[in-house]
C-alpha cells in the first residue's frame, strides 16, 4: 500500500512538476527562518550534504552502472584541496571550491583508467582501493595534509562581505549545491549523454555496437560524479572548520552508498532520500545509546526486504510495462489475429 | 640480503594467513555468486566462540576447531537467510548492501554482548619454533600453512572433480538453470555459504591464538584482507585465491621491507590494481560468455 | 536568579553535564571507559551529598568517533541552557571539529583525552588534561630512556595518529637535543595487527632498547610478537600507563617493560587500586588512562563550580576551571596553563613478575 | 499423466495465460504451437514453477505438483529445456551434461557414463567441443546442449521450448527424427515449436494458443489440415 | 558492377587451437542482399564479430568503403556506418522500446554536457530529431503498439524486431543481421523478409545469417557459405543451393527438414 503512496505521490509531481518545484524551493529557502534551531539546522546540513554527496555517488552506480565502493576518497579530496587553498594560500572560498571540483574530477578520471577494463566486483575493489590509498597519503603526507594533525582553522566562506557560518546560514550553500547539482544533473540525464551513460549500464556491448564510445562516456561519468563529490567535499571543509583523514573512511564510503541504495539507485530522488532516512534514523535513535548502531543496522536490512529497488526506486518496473501501452497493445494483437 | 629473505618469509607466513581466510571468502563467493561484507565478523565470531570454549571448557584445539566452525556455520545460516535467500533474482547491490548492514549488527552487539574490550586468547597448543632462513616460525604458523595447503586441494578436488563441485558451481551461475536441473537451489547454496562460513570461523580461532588476542572490531581489516585476496585470486577460484592471499601478505611484508610501513595497504592495493589491470579478471583462468 | 541568555543551570536543582564518547564505533572499548568512569564519580560526589547540595547529572551522547556526529550534538547541547559543561569528545578530530561551535556558545568543553598540540589554544573555553605531548616526550627520552635505562640505540615505533604523531615529533626534537642514537623510526596506522615486518626492519638496525608511542592493546601485541621472534630487547613505552590490560594481554612478554606515566594504579597506591576494582566491577575490563582521566574530569569540574562566587554560569565554569589551582585527581595535580592544556609530571614504572613497580618520584627530573 | 487444469499467470499487469486446461498422455508428443506472445513459454515456465501462478492445478502421474518448487518437479521425472538455452557458461559441456542428471537421484555411475556416451553420438559436435566452456559455444551448439542436457536424466516427460532455435536444418532434422526416437523408448514429450508444421507433423496431438487461451485442439492431422491453423501459423 | 563495401582479405580467427574461421575472404557490393549460411558453428557468428570489431582478426583485413578496420573498435566501426544485431538478443531490457530506439541515435547527434546543460540550440534540435525519427522507425518496423513496453518483457520474436528497429537508428551504410528469423513463426518470417527487402529498395546494404533456408534462398542475391570456419562455396542462391558440398554438410536430405515442403 506504501509502495502505491508513493506511485501516487509521484503521479502528482509529475503533473504539477514546476509549480510544486517552485513552492518546495520557497520553503526550503524560508525554512531557516522557520526554525532557527541550529541543532535542527544543523541535522539539515548534513542530510543536504549527504544527499548530494549520495547523489553524486548515484551518478556512477545507478546512471553507468559502474560499481563505486569508495566514494569516500572523492569527497577527501574536495574537502583537503578546498582547505589546504584557504589555510595554505589564502584563497577565498568561492573559487576553492571551483578549484576543488575540477581537482577532484581529474582524479575521478584518473581512477577511471583502469577501471575501464574492469567490471563488476572488481572494478568495486579498485574504488575502494583508491579510497584506502588516499586516505593512507592524507595521512602521511604531512607537509600537505597535515598529516595525522590534519587542517584546522579552515576560514568560513565569504558573501559580499557576510561571513557564512553556523547552520543556519550555512544551510543555503547547502541547499544551492543540491538544488544545482539536482538541476543540472537532470538536465543531462534527459540528454544525449546521460542516454548513453544508461545504455551502457544496461548493456555495454549493445551500447558500443550503436557507436557508444564506451570508455570516453564511462570516464566522463565518473568525472562529474567525482567532481561533485569534490564540491560537496569542498563545502564541507569551511563547514566543520577541521578536517583529518579519519573523516573519510571506508565505513564512510559504505555509509554513503547504504544512502544510494536505500533510497533507490538511478533515481534522481532516491539518494535524498536515502540521505534524510539514514541521517534522521542514526539521529532519532541517539537515546538507545550503544544499541543505536543495532538498530540502523537492522533498519538498513529491514528496508532492504521491504523496499530492496530503494524507497522511490521504480515499482515492479521489471515485471511490467505501464498499463496504458499494455491496453494499446491488447487491440493491436487482437486487430492482427483478426487480418489474418 | 638475508633481511630480505627474512621478510619474504614473513611475507610467506602472514600470506599464509590472509589466504586461510581468503579460502572460506572464495568459498562463499564461489556458490553464493554475491561478494560478502560479513566475513571480517564471521572471522570474529568463531574467534570468540573459541575463546569462550577454552575459558569454560578447556584449552584444547580441537575443541576449538569444532566450536569456531559450528558457531560460524550458524552464523552462516543466518547471513544466508538475511542477506541472500530473497535477493537471488535482484541486482547484486541489494544483497551487498544486507551484508553491511548485517557486518554493521555483528560488530554493535558483538560490542555489546563481548565487551567492547581487547582480550587474551587463550593459548591451547604450546608454541615450539622452528627456524626458516633465520626467521622463526612457531607452531601456528606451520599449522595455518599446512591447513592452507590442504584445504585448497581438498577444496580444488572437490569443486572441479565432484557432482558435488559442479552443483556448487552451476547454482553460483545461473540459480533458474539449475533448479531446472533439479538441484535444491536454496539448500545447496546456504550449505556452501556455510562451509565458507565455518572455514572463516576456523580461520578466525587460528588467528587469535597467533596474535595472542581478540576484538570485536577485528573483523574489519581482515575481512577486507581476505575479499582483496579472493579478488586476486579471481573471486571464486580457491588455490587462486590463496595463492592471492599469499601475494597480497608477501607484496605487503617487501613494501614494509624496502619502503615505510606507514604505505603498507597501499602496497597491496596498488599490487592489486596492477594485477586487475593486467588480467581482469584475477589471476586464475576465467571462461565465460561470449557475444 | 541569572540572565537567561548567559546559559547554565542555575536555577534548576542539577548540575547537568553532557558527556561525549564514542559509545559505538571503533572506539567503543575507549566510550565505555569514559561513560563508567564519569559515571562512577558522578555517583560518588551525589552520595556525598552533591555539589553544594545539588546532584549531578550526567547525561552521555553517543558520538560514534564521527565529527559530523560530534559537532551536530554540540548545537544540541548548545540550543539547551540545562548543560554546564562538556566533558570529552574522545578523539582530537572529534574534541576540534566542536571547538568552534562550543566555543562560540560560550560553554566549556573539557576533554579527557583529546592530545592534539592545537586543541585546547582553539578558544578560551577548550581544556584538556591529558597532559601534552611537549610535556611527556622530553622526559620519555631524556629521563626514561637515557638517565634510566641508559639506552644507547633507539628503535622507535609509534602510532600514526594525531596524538601519536605529536609524541613522537616532540620525542624526536628532544633526542637530537639529548644525542640519543635513534637507530630506527617506524609508524603504523591505527588497528594493525601484525608487526612482524615492522619488527624485522627495526631489529635490523640493531636497536638495544625499543620505544613504543601508543595505547596499551598495541603495546601488548608488540610484546608477544617480540617475542615470537625471539628478539631479546629493552620495551620501553610511551601512552599506555600502568594499564593493568597490558600485563593481561601479554603476560610474561611485557616483564621489564619500562613505561612513563603521570600517576599509577598499583596494588600499593590503595585509592587508585580502590578505584581500578571497582572500574573493573562497572565495566567489565581493566582500566587505561583514559578512563582515569575521565574520572577526573568530573571531579575537576566539581571543585570549579564550588570554588564559583554567585551564579553558577557556563562563563563562570569556564573562569574558576581556569583559574583552579591546587586540584589533585586520580591522576595527579592538575592546573591549567594559559591556553587550557595542562603540564604534568612524570613517573618511571617496571613490570616486575606481573605487577607495576614505581621506579622514581615525581623529583626525578631534578 | 499431465493434466494442467485453469491455469492463469500474470506478470504485474500482465496476463500471460488466461486460464488454460490441457493433458498429455504418457507415450505422446504434444505440441503448443502460438504466435509470438501467445504464452507457450509461461505455460512450461509454470508447469516447472518458475512464474509463480494465480490460479490453476497441475497434476503429474497423480500426483499435485503445482506448489513443488522448480526442483523437486524436476525429481519427479519432468525435464525442461528452457527457451534460451541457460546453458552454464563457465562450465565445460561435459560439466553441463552432468547438471542434467542431478534431477534423477536413480542413475548410477554408469547410466550417467552411458548416457554421456549417447549424447556424443547424437551430437558429435559436442563431443568435439566436451572441455570447451558453456559459454564460449556458437548459438547452435548452445541449444545442442540444452537439449543434451535435458535428455540426460532420463525424464519420463520431456518439455522442449522451441528445440530447433538456431540450428543448421540437418540438425533440425535429427532433432525431430531424436524426438520420434525417444517416444519409442517410452518418453512424453511436450514440444513448443516456431516451425508448426514440422512439430504438427510428428505429434500425436496440438493445442493452439493465442494471447493466453487454447483456442484449438486436436490430433497433429487435424491440426495440421485445418483452415485457420494453416492460415496463422504455417504461413501457406 | 557497383562498390564493394565490406570485403574480407584472408581473415582467420583462432581460440587457442581452435580455428573457428579459416582464411575467409568475401565481397559484399553496395546494395546487396548478402546471405551467410553454413552448420553449427560453422563460425558465421564469429565472421560477423570480426567485421564489427568485436574481434580482432588473428590473421587477415577486414576493408570497410575500402578503408582497412582491424584496429578500430566496435564503436568506431559503428560510426563509419555499420549496424548490426545479435544472435543472443542484446537489447537494453530494462528500458522501454522508444528509449532502446533513441539510443541508436547516439552517432547521428551532437550534443554534450554543455549543450544539455544550458538546453540550446544544439540540444533542441538533437532532442527534435530524435524524438521524431525514433517514431517514425518504430512505426515503420511495425512496433508502434509496443513503444512504451519494456523491452525485456516482449516476447522473443518481437524482441528480434527491436534490435533492427535500433539498427536503424544508425542509419547504417550496411546492416549484420545475425540470425533476424530465430523464434519466429512463417508468417513472421515472411513478414521479417518483406520488410528486408523494403529496407534494401530504400538502400541499405543488408547482411544475414540465417538457418531457414526457405527464408535465405528466397531473400538473399548472394551467398557465402562456411563450414569449420572455412568458405566451402560463394555465390548465387541458385548455384550454392546445387552445390554437393553443401547439401551434404549443411541441407541433410530428409523429409522433414529444410523448410522447404511444409
Ligand atoms: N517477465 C515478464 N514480465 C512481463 N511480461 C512478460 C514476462 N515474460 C513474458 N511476458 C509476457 O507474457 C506474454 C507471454 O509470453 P511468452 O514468453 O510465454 O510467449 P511465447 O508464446 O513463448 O512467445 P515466443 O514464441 O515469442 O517465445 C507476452 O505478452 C510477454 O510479453
Ligand atoms: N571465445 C571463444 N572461445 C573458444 N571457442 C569459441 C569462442 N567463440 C567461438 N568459439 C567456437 O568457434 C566456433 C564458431 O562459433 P560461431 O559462433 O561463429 O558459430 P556460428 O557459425 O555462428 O554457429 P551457429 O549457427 O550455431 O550460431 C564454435 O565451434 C565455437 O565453439
Ligand atoms: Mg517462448
Ligand atoms: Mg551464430
Amino acid at each position: 500500500m506504501i509502495s502505491n503512496t508513493f506511485e501516487n505521490v509521484k503521479k502528482i509531481y509529475k503533473k504539477h512538476a514546476k509549480i510544486i518545484n517552485i513552492v518546495l524551493i520557497i520553503l526550503l529557502l524560508i525554512i531557516p527562518r522557520l526554525m532557527p534551531n541550529s541543532y535542527l539546522m544543523g541535522i539539515v546540513c548534513r542530510i543536504l550534504m549527504y544527499a548530494t554527496l549520495a547523489g553524486s555517488l548515484n551518478i556512477i552506480n545507478g546512471y553507468s552502472g559502474q560499481f563505486n565502493i569508495g566514494h569516500a576518497g572523492f569527497f577527501l579530496i574536495g574537502a583537503y584541496t578546498e582547505a589546504i587553498l584557504a589555510t595554505t594560500y589564502g584563497w577565498s572560498f568561492w573559487p576553492a571550491m571551483i578549484i576543488a571540483g575540477i581537482v577532484t574530477s581529474i582524479v575521478g578520471f584518473l581512477v577511471s583508467l583502469p577501471t575501464l577494463r574492469l567490471r563488476g566486483i572488481y572494478l568495486a575493489i579498485v574504488t575502494l582501493g583508491f579510497s584506502e590509498i588516499i586516505r593512507i597519503i592524507a595521512l602521511n603526507w604531512t607537509d600537505v595534509t597535515g598529516g595525522p594533525m590534519g587542517i584546522k582553522g579552515i576560514p568560513s566562506p565569504e558573501l559580499f562581505g557576510f561571513r557564512i557560518s553556523g547552520p543556519v546560514d550555512y544551510y543555503y550553500i547547502f541547499l544551492i549545491v543540491g538544488i544545482l547539482f539536482l538541476f543540472i544533473t537532470n538536465r543531462i540525464l534527459k540528454s544525449r549523454v546521460g542516454r548513453s551513460w544508461i545504455s551502457i549500464r544496461e548493456d555495454e556491448l549493445a551500447a558500443k555496437s550503436l557507436g557508444v564510445e564506451a570508455n570516453r562516456a564511462k570516464s566522463a561519468n565518473f568525472m562529474y560524479g567525482a567532481f561533485w563529490a569534490g564540491i560537496v567535499g569542498a563545502t564541507y571543509a569551511p563547514y566543520y572548520k577541521f578536517i583529518a583523514s579519519d573523516m573519510f573512511t571506508l565505513d564512510e564510503g559504505f555509509n554513503i552508498l547504504a544512502m544510494v541504495i536505500i533510497g533507490g539507485q538511478g533515481t534522481l530522488i532516491g539518494p535524498f532520500v536515502g540521505a534524510s532516512i539514514a541521517t534522521l534514523i542514526s539521529e532519532v535513535f541517539r537515546f538507545a545509546s550503544q544499541y543505536r548502531m543495532v538498530i540502523y543496522a537492522i533498519l538498513i536490512i529491514v528496508m532492504m526486504w521491504w523496499r530492496p529497488q530503494g524507497l522511490v526506486g521504480a515499482y515492479d518496473s521489471i515485471l511490467a510495462g505501464d498499463d496504458k501501452s499494455l491496453k494499446k497493445r491488447k487491440k493491436s494483437i487482437t486487430q492482427k489475429v483478426g487480418d489474418n | 640480503m638475508d633481511y630480505y629473505l627474512m621478510q619474504l618469509v614473513n611475507g610467506l607466513s602472514q600470506g599464509a594467513i590472509y589466504a586461510l581466510m581468503a579460502i572460506g571468502y572464495a568459498t562463499i563467493v564461489g556458490v553464493v555468486g554475491m561478494v560478502t561484507f560479513t566475513h571480517g565478523e564471521v572471522i570474529m565470531i568463531g574467534a570468540y566462540a573459541a575463546f569462550y570454549a577454552f575459558s569454560f571448557f578447556a584449552e584444547n584445539l580441537f575443541l576449538g576447531i569444532i566450536t569456531s566452525f559450528a558457531a560460524s556455520w550458524l552464523l552462516g545460516i543466518v547471513i544466508y537467510k538475511v542477506c541472500y535467500e530473497r535477493f537471488f533474482d535482484s541486482p547484486r547491490h541489494i544483497p551487498l548492501i544486507c551484508t553491511i548492514g548485517f557486518s554493521m549488527l555483528i560488530k554493535n552487539l558483538a560490542q555489546i554482548v563481548f565487551g567492547p574490550n581487547m582480550k587474551a586468547m587463550p593459548q591451547p597448543i604450546d608454541l615450539g619454533f622452528i627456524n626458516v632462513l633465520g626467521v622463526r616460525i612457531n607452531t601456528i604458523q606451520i599449522l595455518i600453512i599446512v591447513i592452507v595447503i590442504s584445504l585448497s586441494t581438498i577444496l580444488y578436488i572437490v569443486n572441479s572433480k565432484t557432482r558435488w563441485g559442479i552443483q556448487l558451481r552451476a547454482v553460483s551461475q545461473d540459480k533458474k538453470a539449475s533448479a531446472l536441473m533439479g538441484i535444491n537451489v536454496q539448500r545447496t547454496t546456504m550449505i556452501g555459504n556455510c562451509i565458507g562460513c565455518g572455514l572463516g570461523g576456523v580461520a578466525g580461532m587460528l588467528l587469535a591464538i597467533y596474535y595472542q588476542s581478540i576484538l570485536p572490531t577485528m573483523g574489519g581489516v581482515l575481512g577486507l584482507k581476505s575479499f582483496i585476496s579472493s579478488v586476486l585470486g579471481g573471486l571464486t577460484n580457491i588455490p587462486a585465491a590463496a595463492l592471492g592471499g599469499i601475494l597480497i601478505g608477501v607484496t605487503e611484508n617487501l613494501g614494509t621491507a624496502f619502503l615505510s610501513n606507514s604505505y603498507r595497504d597501499v602496497f597491496a592495493f596498488v599490487f592489486l590494481v596492477l594485477v586487475l589491470i593486467i588480467k581482469p579478471e584475477g589471476i586464475s583462468k576465467k571462461v565465460g560468455g561470449r557475444p | 536568579s541569572n540572565a537567561p541568555d548567559s546559559g547554565g543551570s542555575g536555577d534548576s536543582d542539577v548540575y547537568k553535564f553532557a558527556v561525549f564518547a564514542p559509545i559505538t564505533g571503533n572506539y567503543a572499548e575507549y566510550g565505555k571507559g569514559f561513560e563508567v568512569a564519569t559515571q562512577m564519580a558522578a555517583d560518588e560526589i551525589n552520595a556525598e551529598g552533591g555539589i553544594d547540595g545539588k546532584e549531578i547529572v550526567l547525561e552521555v551522547f553517543d558520538t560514534k568517533g564521527d565529527p559530523k556526529e560530534s559537532a551536530d550534538i554540540s548545537r544540541r547541547v548548545t540550543e539547551n541552557d540545562e548543560y554546564l559543561a562538556v566533558i570529552g569528545d574522545f578523539s582530537s578530530s572529534n574534541a576540534m571539529a566542536n571547538a568552534p561551535i562550543l566555543g562560540e556558545a560560550g560553554i566549556v568543553q573539557l576533554s579527557p583525552t583529546a592530545s592534539h598540540t592545537d586543541y585546547a589554544g582553539m578558544n578560551e573555553y577548550m581544556f584538556s588534561i591529558m597532559g601534552r605531548q611537549d610535556g611527556e616526550a622530553p622526559f620519555f627520552s631524556t629521563y626514561l630512556l637515557q638517565k634510566y635505562a641508559g639506552a644507547e640505540d633507539v628503535g622507535v615505533i609509534y602510532i600514526n595518529n594525531d596524538w601519536g604523531k605529536s609524541a613522537y615529533d616532540n620525542f624526536m626534537l628532544q633526542t637530537e637535543k639529548d644525542g640519543l642514537n635513534v637507530v630506527s623510526e617506524e609508524n603504523y596506522v591505527e588497528g594493525e595487527k601484525d608487526f612482524t615486518s615492522l619488527l624485522t626492519k627495526v631489529r635490523d638496525s640493531n636497536p638495544d632498547t625499543l620505544a613504543l608511542i601508543m595505547h596499551a592493546n598495541d603495546v601488548a601485541l608488540i610484546a608477544n610478537q617480540v617475542n615470537q621472534l625471539g628478539w631479546d630487547v629493552n620495551l620501553t613505552a610511551l601512552g599506555p600507563g600502568t594499564s593493568m590490560q597490558i600485563i593481561e594481554l601479554a603476560g610474561e612478554n611485557v616483564e621489564r617493560l619500562l613505561l612513563s606515566t603521570p600517576f599509577f594504579i598499583t596494588e600499593e597506591n590503595e585509592e587508585a587500586w580502590a578505584w581500578s576494582e571497582e572500574f573493573k566491577s562497572r565495566a567489565g575490563f581493566e582500566p587505561t588512562v583514559h578512563p582515569a582521566v575521565a574520572y577526573d574530569t568530573v571531579y575537576l569540574l566539581k571543585a570549579a563550580i564550588e570554588n564559583i562566587e554567585g551564579d553558577v554560569t557556563r562563563d563562570a565554569v569556564r573562569e574558576e576551571l581556569q583559574n583552579l589551582d591546587g586540584f589533585v585527581g586520580l591522576t595527579g595535580p592538575i592546573k591549567f596553563n594559559e591556553s587550557g592544556d595542562i603540564t604534568r609530571k612524570y613517573l618511571i614504572m617496571e613490570i616486575e613478575d606481573g605487577k607495576f613497580i614505581q621506579k622514581t618520584e615525581f623529583d626525578y627530573v631534578d | 499423466m499431465l493434466e494442467v487444469k485453469n491455469l492463469i499467470v500474470n506478470y504485474g499487469y500482465i496476463s500471460a495465460l488466461r486460464g488454460i486446461d490441457f493433458e498429455v498422455n504418457k507415450g505422446e508428443i504434444i505440441t503448443l504451437i502460438g504466435g509470438n506472445g501467445a504464452g507457450k513459454t509461461t505455460t512450461l515456465m509454470s508447469i516447472s514453477n518458475l512464474v509463480p501462478k494465480t490460479d490453476g492445478t497441475i497434476i503429474f502421474e497423480d500426483k499435485d505438483i503445482t506448489h513443488l518448487p522448480a526442483h523437486k518437479v524436476v525429481m519427479q521425472g519432468i525435464s525442461h529445456v528452457p527457451e534460451g538455452r541457460k546453458i552454464f557458461p563457465a562450465l565445460s559441456v561435459r560439466e553441463n551434461l552432468i547438471t542434467g542428471t542431478f534431477g534423477n537421484k536413480k542413475m548410477t555411475k554408469k547410466d550417467i557414463s552411458d548416457n554421456l556416451e549417447k549424447m556424443f553420438v547424437l551430437f558429435p559436435r559436442l563431443k568435439e567441443r566436451v572441455n570447451q566452456g558453456g559459454g564460449t559455444l556458437s548459438g547452435g551448439e548452445q541449444q545442442m546442449l540444452a537439449i543434451a542436457r535435458g535428455l540426460m536424466m532420463n525424464p519420463d516427460l520431456i518439455m522442449l521450448d522451441e528445440p530447433s532455435l538456431g540450428l543448421a536444418p540437418i540438425i533440425v532434422e535429427e532433432i525431430f527424427e531424436l524426438i520420434l526416437r525417444i517416444k519409442e523408448e517410452g518418453m512424453t514429450v511436450l514440444l513448443i515449436e516456431q516451425n508448426a508444421a514440422m512439430a504438427l507433423q510428428i505429434a500425436d496431438r496440438g493445442y493452439v494458443l493465442e494471447t493466453g487461451n487454447i483456442i484449438m485442439s486436436g490430433t497433429g492431422k487435424e491440426l495440421i489440415n485445418d483452415e485457420r491453423v494453416r492460415r496463422s501459423y504455417l504461413g501457406d | 558492377m557497383a562498390e564493394i563495401i565490406l570485403e574480407a582479405k584472408g581473415v582467420s580467427k583462432h581460440f587457442g587451437g581452435l580455428k573457428a574461421v579459416e582464411n575467409v575472404d568475401m565481397e559484399i557490393y553496395r546494395g546487396d542482399i548478402f546471405g551467410i549460411i553454413g552448420p553449427n558453428g560453422a563460425g558465421k557468428t564469429t565472421f560477423f564479430n570480426i567485421c564489427s570489431g568485436i574481434y580482432e582478426p588473428t590473421y587477415g583485413e577486414i576493408l570497410f568503403k575500402g578503408e582497412p578496420i582491424r584496429n578500430l573498435n566496435p564503436e568506431q566501426i559503428a560510426r563509419k556506418g555499420m549496424a548490426r544485431t545479435f544472435q543472443n538478443i542484446q537489447l537494453f531490457k530494462n528500458m522501454t522500446v522508444f528509449e532502446n530506439v533513441r539510443i541508436g541515435f547516439h552517432i547521428r547527434t551532437k550534443t554534450r554536457m554543455f549543450d544539455a546543460i544550458f538546453k540550446n540550440k544544439t540540444y533542441q534540435s538533437d532532442e527534435e530529431f530524435v524524438n521524431e525519427e525514433s517514431m517514425k522507425i518504430i512505426d515503420k518496423v511495425g512496433l508502434s503498439a509496443y513503444k512504451n513496453t519494456m523491452a525485456g518483457n516482449l516476447a522473443y520474436g518481437i524482441q528480434r524486431r527491436v534490435e533492427i528497429a535500433r539498427a536503424l537508428a544508425l542509419n547504417p551504410d550496411i546492416l549484420l543481421l545475425d540470425e533476424p528469423a530465430a523464434g519466429m513463426n512463417p508468417i513472421e518470417t515472411n513478414n521479417l523478409k518483406e520488410f528486408i527487402i523494403k529496407l534494401n529498395a530504400e538502400g541499405y546494404t543488408i547482411a544475414v545469417i540465417e538457418h531457414d533456408m526457405k527464408f535465405i534462398m528466397s531473400l538473399t542475391n548472394r551467398l557465402l557459405v562456411l563450414n569449420f570456419g572455412e568458405k566451402i562455396s560463394e555465390g548465387t542462391p541458385e548455384i550454392v543451393k546445387n552445390d554437393q558440398n553443401v547439401i551434404e554438410a549443411y541441407f541433410g536430405k530428409g523429409k522433414i527438414a529444410g523448410g522447404e515442403n511444409s
